[in-house]
């Protein structure tokens, strides 16, 4: 599979978590993006497919496929909750923005071309569109899992450029990368657990007794 | 001992005091072999640091790891914070075990969570790698969060929501940050494995890619500046400082903000020294420094809550820091005796104004006025640590404030120098206006006493004597490591370590 | 030193201790005349003041030592004051640079202890008196000391007397206008410090119109006798600054102090003649007629500078 | 220089001693003002020996600080600060002992005493210091110690009130200095005051730059207008003889702080005496117009050190015209008047405050209103503020005169002068301080008349008694002071010849030749007020003589024959001065409050006024509220929404990568 196919494939997700409004689609699009996002270390890859990259690859597919979208779905169903209420911004409104977006990172990606290789700058643009959405998620939406799932669109952005942009992070980094994410997202899972039981409602935007 | 096995050990003792103290029963026990763990931390950090500023750099782990001056001067002042906070801790989760307020394994939890945030804290310092510094950052964040919400209430879960996810969404810009970093130097043909070395991008940085290492910086300048409470990414600050248990505000202010500013301070003699960036960096931070330290001045000045005013003063100190740092030259020497001066002072800040909150129940500062009267140990260490915290001479803030302010004086800077006179006249009018009927005021009908130990008492003076003594007399040996801990930062040893000391010559 | 000249200054001093009662005497006539009374006679106020040494006193409960030592102490301030003023052409008995503040704060001195004696009485007149007394002299000080001040810069001197050595017929000759407005001005301060129409009437029964008089009314005795001669100690030294600018001396030493005597008396009578044909001006008027009596001088001072 | 660091160490050193001691009833009091009083005397003998033999004893010592350096110094101009420091600090610590006393039950009177004692060591640091951070050590030290001492009754809000404004008032005036300061580091590359002297850096534009820092940082210590704000707040509030300290000496550190930094120009620019005649004709003016309208005794000194305070920067004016157009005799004049007035002032300032607070020890009030009669059941207290009143009213035979005479004087030969660049400025100056003079005989009048004299007006006035001897003998030592000056105002002005050739460049000789000129006014004054005194004296004798074989018989005050007269009513403060204060109504905006009497048979009513202070009521206050309001309107920025802030962080990284990374 080329690299411009998953990345092609990563843009279209993303437009969607933009327009979806029910939760559980939106978490399955993000634990498609965490495969696909698995994929693209085989991908760039092709020539030295060590160990290393596979590690990586197993790894990612499974926090990111299989864990992160089962510990979402478990919060979710603890909370009773399907939908997102009432967005700050509508989700028409949301795929406006999302192309605006779009246009802006292929801009960047323009600005910051590495040394002759013109793929590379596609790899910056999706990197960057991905981080946009999911500032933009955790912005614009009130549900706390939608806010934690914008992270992880944001993280697989970071993890796009990562793989797309530099032949050679160390393992080391990598994992600590990894095992930081899934720690975050655990954490951020109790949390959303722990708000749920106390609140009785995880609209985050009511979270705003502290203030001044 | 060699060094490489210290390092190795301040890495393995606060994990293995956080594995022992979760382990546990009593709380009390946890609590104390957390304190013991900081404590034999504290003594390796200051051997190895004062082999450091002897005799240069300690490496270990095939160069992974490396403690050079600034490290050592960071992680020294780090640990001293984190043994004040760990005697407090005792002193202070021991009343609230006796009150049945805290439970046998929330009290764990949190001895656990503490050693591990010193590991994480300490693994900053060490690392050269500069992928495992994030991690260390990273895993600060994480390891802390759950520390807000020691005492599960309502407004605790808010604070530690906005915490996790601002910092988290900070500390990953950071890492894409470092990505760019790393993506501009691809050209300098090093080893992969060496690529994030911070000892190599110094080395080469002459050949790094300028526009990487330009959208690199900035992330990395939200990110770590997330992290650090610059504004405007400092808002989940006032919020995790208030409700956290008043020993993790403690190192909270005292000390994790300061750590994700060494990580920008690692990065500024990279950019500085790649080719067309002289002087680029040092106007984002000027920028950044100012806009933190007017913003807190405006939170200061209304501000009602004891602890998220002492919140705000961390954003201005920050600031401080971040503009001295910006200035360079006698400001990056300013900016580190700063990070000192304000470490300790604040977390003194913190013990008073926790344990007067502890004692009733609010931290409005309404309802703490005359807290004087009610101790001089706990009221007046507030008020004077506030005084201090705002400047006040003869205290050692003054002097390190007094040289950013030369700095910006000898880099023509008149219009930063201004803003920021403008900025802490603001914060000490408010400040002072809210010190005042919280040291002297009414207490009202609420007239507790409220004893304090000698041994509290000795971490309330301690600090601030000392840094009476820094205001009027710096150490040779002192003013030395600092010194060294700047020319760090000014490009490994390009200029002089007294260069900038002719003045008093 | 010229030893004439001196001697002259010593006659001049004399002069003014002796015959400055009688300058009130001569107000009192002309304004007796001008209302067609016979009027006390001239020498009356020697006959009060021996009547009043004469005498016994009375008392307030509520004064105290002050009340008893500020008419001495006044009247010694005057004299002082006196001694420093040039007269006829010859210069004050004493004469340094800037002896003219002194002159000025001696009066200031004789004020501040009329002032507090009046208050220590703890008469509610008296304090109005004081008030008005105190009010109208703060204008009055900075009006005189403009004048003056035209003066130093018209003759480029320092003293009083080395002042009034440097006007002569030719300054007349060259700057009258300065010197008239002067003139005004130092009028204007005459009939304010010495508590005379249109600031204040001596002759007034009604104490809540007073403004020098009813200061004084609690003391009696040989006090009273100090504080009269004060005052005409006064007069007679305020008015010799003016008839020094009119009469610029420069005659010889006799005929400078016997024309600087004739211009003193015809002053006084000029002194009665507008107490004869003003009203005295309502008190809130008063600060109007000192600041414009200040404008005088502010004018000649402009001319001095341009 | 030896004595006076030693004089410093003893300060500290019983400062500590008297922190340590607790409870013990006065112990702390004896160890704090005998450490004062010791010191006193060695630094007053040291500096008099430095003063009378004109040289410079400096000392330098390696201090470990980055940018600083233990350099001390003491030269003629240091000197005459000193003298005024060290006299002052022992006078009022031997009155604080007492003054304290009935305090001992209540509060630690040992704190009060180190930061008496800190605030003195640190005041003789600021005049001997001659490195740029060693001086503003010692200034922040000794706003920090003042500041204590005026909260020392900080359970009341409106000391605390009074303490905030003072403290924040003074420390933004050193923010002025602390820019000053780095911008003279910069420029010599050093922070050594010698050489600042030696660059005369204080030239070109950069030199007016540094000027008005100086005078605004200066200034508001000093409490020029309109930065005066602090004073008449801070020292109502602080106990007497701290007030006495701080408003005879301490505020004088600002001049010096001025004079000081005057030394390293080279040839001031003519707008700089303008600007300083100016302002110190406007803060005469307006202090004593202040002055007149309050009813609260302290309040009204506080206001007279403002009046003071502008006699004294208009003669260091008259100086630096001066010494623009090159007329020796005005930079004579001009400055050895504005330092006698700081001597004088020192005094007569002290000994009123001394004795207000005698009087407030006593009767438990400072309102004027209540008070009344005193002289009689405290007579010495009376005799005390009537010489100091008389005094600082410049009245001969008294110091003040001697002073206002040098200045005047001056104004006077530049008034003369031909060029009226010159004399326009000099003929404000005469004006102005004939005006000053008249007004504050006004007040002083009020003050000391309704305060002392007539009948009590309250019951607390009508049971006072006279205070003890500590408290007694230092106000007879300063009415002693304000006499003597007066008659001997010639050898005390010969003697501060060096101090004015140190400030104005001039060589000593020329100095001393101009002085000489002036030694004969000041000798014919000294002459003249013997005269007087012995006038008055014979004068006195005479009345006795006359009175001796007389009936001399008291009754009541003749009141046009009322029945029962009372002492309410008497004429009271606000009458007297009511008419001065409708005159200048427009500036004093007094605010009145009145139940008028109407009706037939009239009932309650009552008047109240309140005379705010026009720069803090009309310029500070709306800058500080609308400084507040304006941020209490922001606060929406932080409204507790997480997205909001997520949004900060965007927009920062977004704004910072179009704008930086370009």
């Amino acid at each position: 599979m080329s690299v411009e196919l998953i990345l092609t494939v990563v843009v279209l997700t993303n437009l969607r978590l933009l327009g979806a409004s029910r939760l559980g689609a939106c978490i399955r699009t993000v634990g498609l993006q965490g495969l696909l996002l698995g994929l693209l270390p085989l991908a760039t890859g092709g020539r030295l497919t060590t160990l290393h990259v596979v590690v990586l690859a197993v790894g990612s597919m499974v926090l990111k496929g299989f864990v992160f979208p089962r510990l979402l779905f478990w919060a979710l169903r603890e909370a009773h909750v399907t939908r997102e209420v009432e967005p700050f911004i509508g989700y028409t409104g949301s795929l406006l923005i999302g192309g605006f977006m779009l246009g802006g990172a292929v801009w960047l990606g323009d600005r910051l071309v590495i040394g002759g290789t013109t793929d590379l700058s596609w790899v910056v643009a999706v990197a960057m569109f991905s981080i946009l959405t999911g500032l933009f998620l955790i912005v614009a939406r009130k549900r706390a899992i939608h806010q934690v799932l914008g992270f992880l669109v944001m993280e697989n952005g970071i993890y796009i450029f990562g793989i797309g942009a530099i032949p050679g992070i160390p393992l080391l980094v990598e994992l600590g990368l990894l095992l930081d994410i899934f720690v975050a997202v655990f954490v951020m899972g109790i949390a959303v657990y722990h708000i749920n039981r106390e609140f009785d409602h995880m609209e985050t935007d009511k979270l705003d007794v502290l203030r001044g | 001992m060699n060094s490489y096995l210290v390092i190795w050990l301040l890495l393995i003792v606060p994990v293995a005091a956080a594995c022992l103290a979760v382990l546990q029963k009593s709380a009390r026990v946890a609590l104390r072999i957390a304190l013991v763990g900081v404590g034999i931390e504290l003594c390796l950090g200051l051997a190895i640091a004062k082999r450091v500023f002897s005799s240069g750099a300690a490496t270990a782990g095939a160069e992974w790891l490396r403690l050079d001056a600034l490290g050592a001067y960071n992680l020294v002042v780090m640990l001293v914070v984190y043994f004040l906070s760990s005697v407090y801790a005792l002193f202070y989760f021991g009343r609230e075990i006796d009150a049945g307020k805290l439970v046998a394994n929330r009290a764990r939890m949190f001895a656990g969570l503490w050693c591990g945030a010193l590991g994480a804290m300490t693994l900053v310092f060490v690392s050269n790698n500069l992928g495992i510094m994030w991690v260390g950052i990273e895993a600060t964040t994480l390891l802390t969060a759950p520390l807000i919400s020691v005492h599960v209430t309502r407004e605790s879960l808010e604070a530690m929501w906005k915490y996790i996810l601002i910092c988290s969404v900070g500390v990953a810009f950071a890492f894409m940050g470092t990505l760019l970093v790393a993506a501009g130097a691809r050209s300098m043909g090093i080893e992969s494995e060496h690529i994030l070395f911070w000892t190599e991008l110094c080395r080469n940085a002459s050949v790094l890619d300028p526009a990487f290492v330009k959208a690199g910086f900035v992330f990395l300048l939200v990110g770590y500046g997330t992290k650090a409470g610059l504004a405007p990414m400092h808002n989940w600050l006032p919020d995790a400082h208030s409700q956290a248990p008043t020993p993790v505000s403690a190192i909270f202010s005292g000390f994790m903000l300061n750590a994700a500013l060494y990580c920008v301070m690692r990065y500024v003699p990279v950019v500085e020294s790649v080719p067309g960036l002289k002087g680029w960096s040092s106007s984002l931070l000027i920028l950044l420094g100012i806009v933190s330290i007017l913003v807190a001045a405006v939170f200061i000045l209304s501000q009602h809550d004891l602890k998220r005013l002492l919140a705000y003063h961390s954003v201005e100190h920050m600031g401080i820091i971040t503009l001295g740092l910006g200035l360079g030259g006698l400001g990056t020497f300013a900016a580190l005796f700063h990070t000192l001066n304000h470490s300790l002072c604040k977390t003194v800040a913190f013990f008073t104004a926790g344990r007067l909150g502890q004692a009733c129940g609010t931290h409005n500062m309404s309802r703490l006025s005359g807290s004087m009267r009610l101790s001089i140990v706990w009221g007046g260490g507030l008020f004077c640590s506030i005084l201090v915290l705002i400047g006040i001479a003869p205290f050692a803030i003054f002097m390190s404030e007094f040289q950013i302010l030369k700095a910006a004086a000898d880099n023509q800077a008149m219009v930063v120098a201004a803003l920021f006179l403008v900025g802490c006249g603001i914060v000490f009018v408010g400040a002072l206006g809210h010190a005042m009927p919280l040291a002297w005021g009414d207490p009202g009908d609420a007239r507790l006493a409220l004893p304090a130990r000698r041994a509290e008492a000795a971490i309330v003076f301690l600090p601030l004597a000392a840094l009476l003594v820094l205001g009027l007399w710096m150490p040779a040996s002192f003013k030395h490591a600092l010194a060294a801990a700047a020319d760090v930062i000014k490009q490994a040893g390009a200029v002089q370590a007294d260069s900038m000391f002719s003045i008093a010559r | 030193m010229n030893t004439t000249i001196s001697m002259q200054s010593l006659i001049n001093f004399f002069l003014a201790v002796v015959f400055a009662p009688l300058l009130i005497g001569l107000i009192n006539r002309t304004k007796a005349w001008f209302a067609g009374r016979r009027g006390q006679p001239l020498f009356q106020l020697y006959y009060d003041l021996a009547k009043l040494a004469r005498k016994g006193a009375v008392y307030s409960r509520t004064t105290g030592w002050l009340f008893r030592a500020g008419p001495a102490v006044g009247l010694a301030a005057a004299i002082v004051a006196a001694a420093l003023v040039p007269f006829g052409g010859a210069p004050g008995l004493i004469r340094f640079d800037g002896d003219l503040v002194l002159f000025a704060y001696c009066f200031g001195l004789m004020r501040f202890l009329t002032v507090l004696g009046a208050l220590d009485t703890g008469s509610s007149f008296e304090g109005m008196g004081a008030s008005r007394e105190v009010t109208f002299s703060a204008l009055a000080e900075p009006a005189m000391f403009l004048a003056l001040a035209a003066l130093v810069r018209r003759t480029e001197s320092l003293s009083l007397s080395g002042i009034y050595a440097g006007i002569d017929v030719e300054v007349w000759r060259t700057s009258p206008a300065l010197l008239l407005l002067v003139i005004g001005t130092l009028v204007v301060v005459l009939l304010a410090e010495n508590s005379r129409i249109p600031v204040d009437d001596p002759n007034t029964h009604l104490e809540l119109t007073m403004i020098h008089e009813v200061m004084v009314l609690d003391h009696g005795g040989p006090d009273f006798g100090f504080i009269l001669y004060g005052g005409a100690v006064k007069l007679w030294a305020m008015s010799a600054l003016i008839s020094g600018l009119i009469v610029p001396g420069h005659f010889g030493p006799w005929c400078g102090t016997l024309s600087g005597v004739l211009c003193m008396f015809v002053l006084a009578m000029v002194v009665g003649i507008i107490e004869s044909v003003m009203a005295r001006l309502r008190l809130l008027r008063v600060p109007q007629l000192l600041v414009g009596g200040a404008a005088l001088s502010a004018v000649a001072l402009m001319i001095t500078l341009s | 220089m030896l004595g006076i660091l030693t004089g410093i160490i003893i300060l500290l050193a019983s400062g500590f001693l008297a922190l340590l001691i607790r409870g013990r009833r006065l112990w702390a009091s004896y160890v704090g003002a005998g450490g004062v009083v010791a010191a006193a005397v060695l630094g007053v003998v040291s500096s008099a020996r430095i003063l009378s033999s004109g040289g410079v004893e400096s000392l330098r010592l390696a201090w470990a600080l980055p940018l600083g350096e233990l350099h001390v110094s003491v030269d003629a101009l240091s000197a005459v600060f000193l003298l005024a420091v060290f006299g002052m600090s022992g006078l009022s610590a031997v009155y604080g002992i007492e003054y304290l006393a009935p305090y001992g039950g209540r509060k630690p009177l040992g704190v009060s005493w180190f930061f008496f004692n800190l605030l003195a060591a640190s005041m003789v640091m600021v005049l001997v210091a001659r490195d740029a951070v060693l001086f503003l050590i010692a200034w922040e030290t000794m706003s920090l110690a003042s500041f204590f001492l005026v909260a020392f009754e900080n359970e009341r809000a409106e000391v605390r009130e009074a303490a905030w404004t003072y403290l924040v008032a003074t420390h933004l005036g050193t923010a002025f200095l602390l820019v000053m300061f780095a911008l003279l580091g910069r420029a010599a590359g050093c922070f050594d005051f010698d050489r600042f002297g030696e660059l005369k850096l204080l030239s070109g534009n950069m030199g007016s730059v540094l000027f008005i820092l100086a005078l605004v940082g200066f200034g508001t210590k000093a409490g020029f207008m309109p930065v005066h704000v602090w004073l008449p707040e801070a020292h109502p509030a602080a106990p007497s003889h701290v007030s006495a300290l701080m408003s005879g000496v301490m505020i004088k550190t600002g001049i010096y702080g001025l004079v000081r930094v005057l030394t390293w120009a080279e040839r001031p620019v003519w707008w700089w005496g303008y600007l300083m005649v100016a302002i110190g004709l406007t803060s005469g003016v307006f202090g004593v117009l202040f002055a007149l309208a309050q009813h609260d005794l302290k309040r009204l000194l506080a206001y007279h050190s403002v009046e003071n305070i502008g006699i004294i920067g208009t003669g260091i004016g008259v100086g630096l015209i001066g010494m623009s157009f090159d007329l020796p005799a005005l930079v004579v004049l001009g400055f050895s008047g504005a330092f006698l007035h700081v001597i004088n002032h020192a005094i007569f300032k002290g000994l009123l405050f001394l004795a207000a607070g005698a009087v407030l020890h006593e009767t438990g009030t400072r309102n004027i209103e209540r008070l009344g009669g005193l002289i009689k059941s405290m007579p010495w207290t009376g005799l005390a503020f009537f010489v100091g009143a008389a005094a600082i009213c410049g009245l001969p035979p008294l110091n003040g005169f001697v002073s206002e005479l040098l200045i005047y004087l001056g104004a006077f030969n530049g008034a003369k002068s031909m060029a009226a660049l010159v004399a326009a400025p000099m003929l404000a100056v005469v004006v102005g301080l004939a005006l000053i003079g008249g007004l504050a005989a006004a007040c002083f009048a009020k003050a000391f008349g309704i305060v002392f004299q007539g009948e009590p007006r309250s019951e607390q006035a009508a049971h006072a008694h006279e205070c003890v001897g500590l408290m007694r003998v230092p106000m007879l030592f300063l009415a002693i002071g304000c006499a003597l000056i007066g008659l001997f105002g010639p050898w005390v002005v010969s003697v501060l010849a060096p101090a004015v050739e140190c400030v104005s460049g001039l060589p000593l000789s020329s100095v001393a030749g101009q002085l000489a000129t002036s030694m004969r006014p000041l000798t014919l004054v000294a002459g003249c007020g013997v005269v007087l005194i012995m006038l008055g004296a014979g004068f006195a004798l005479v009345r006795w003589r006359l009175l001796r074989h007389r009936s001399v018989s008291t009754a009541v005050t003749w009141d046009c024959g009322y029945v029962r007269p009372t002492a309410r009513m008497q004429y009271t403060a606000s009458s007297f001065a009511q008419p001065l204060t409708a005159l200048f109504s427009p500036v004093l905006r007094t605010a009145r409050k009145a139940v008028a009497i109407d009706d037939v048979f009239p009932g309650h009513s009552e008047l109240e006024t309140h005379t705010p202070d026009v720069a803090g009521e009309f310029l500070f206050r709306p800058i500080f509220s609308g400084v507040g309001a304006l941020f209490s309107r922001l606060l929406w920025l932080q409204q507790g929404r997480l997205q909001v802030y997520i949004l900060y962080v965007a927009i920062a990284l977004v704004t910072l990568l179009v704008w930086k990374t370009r």
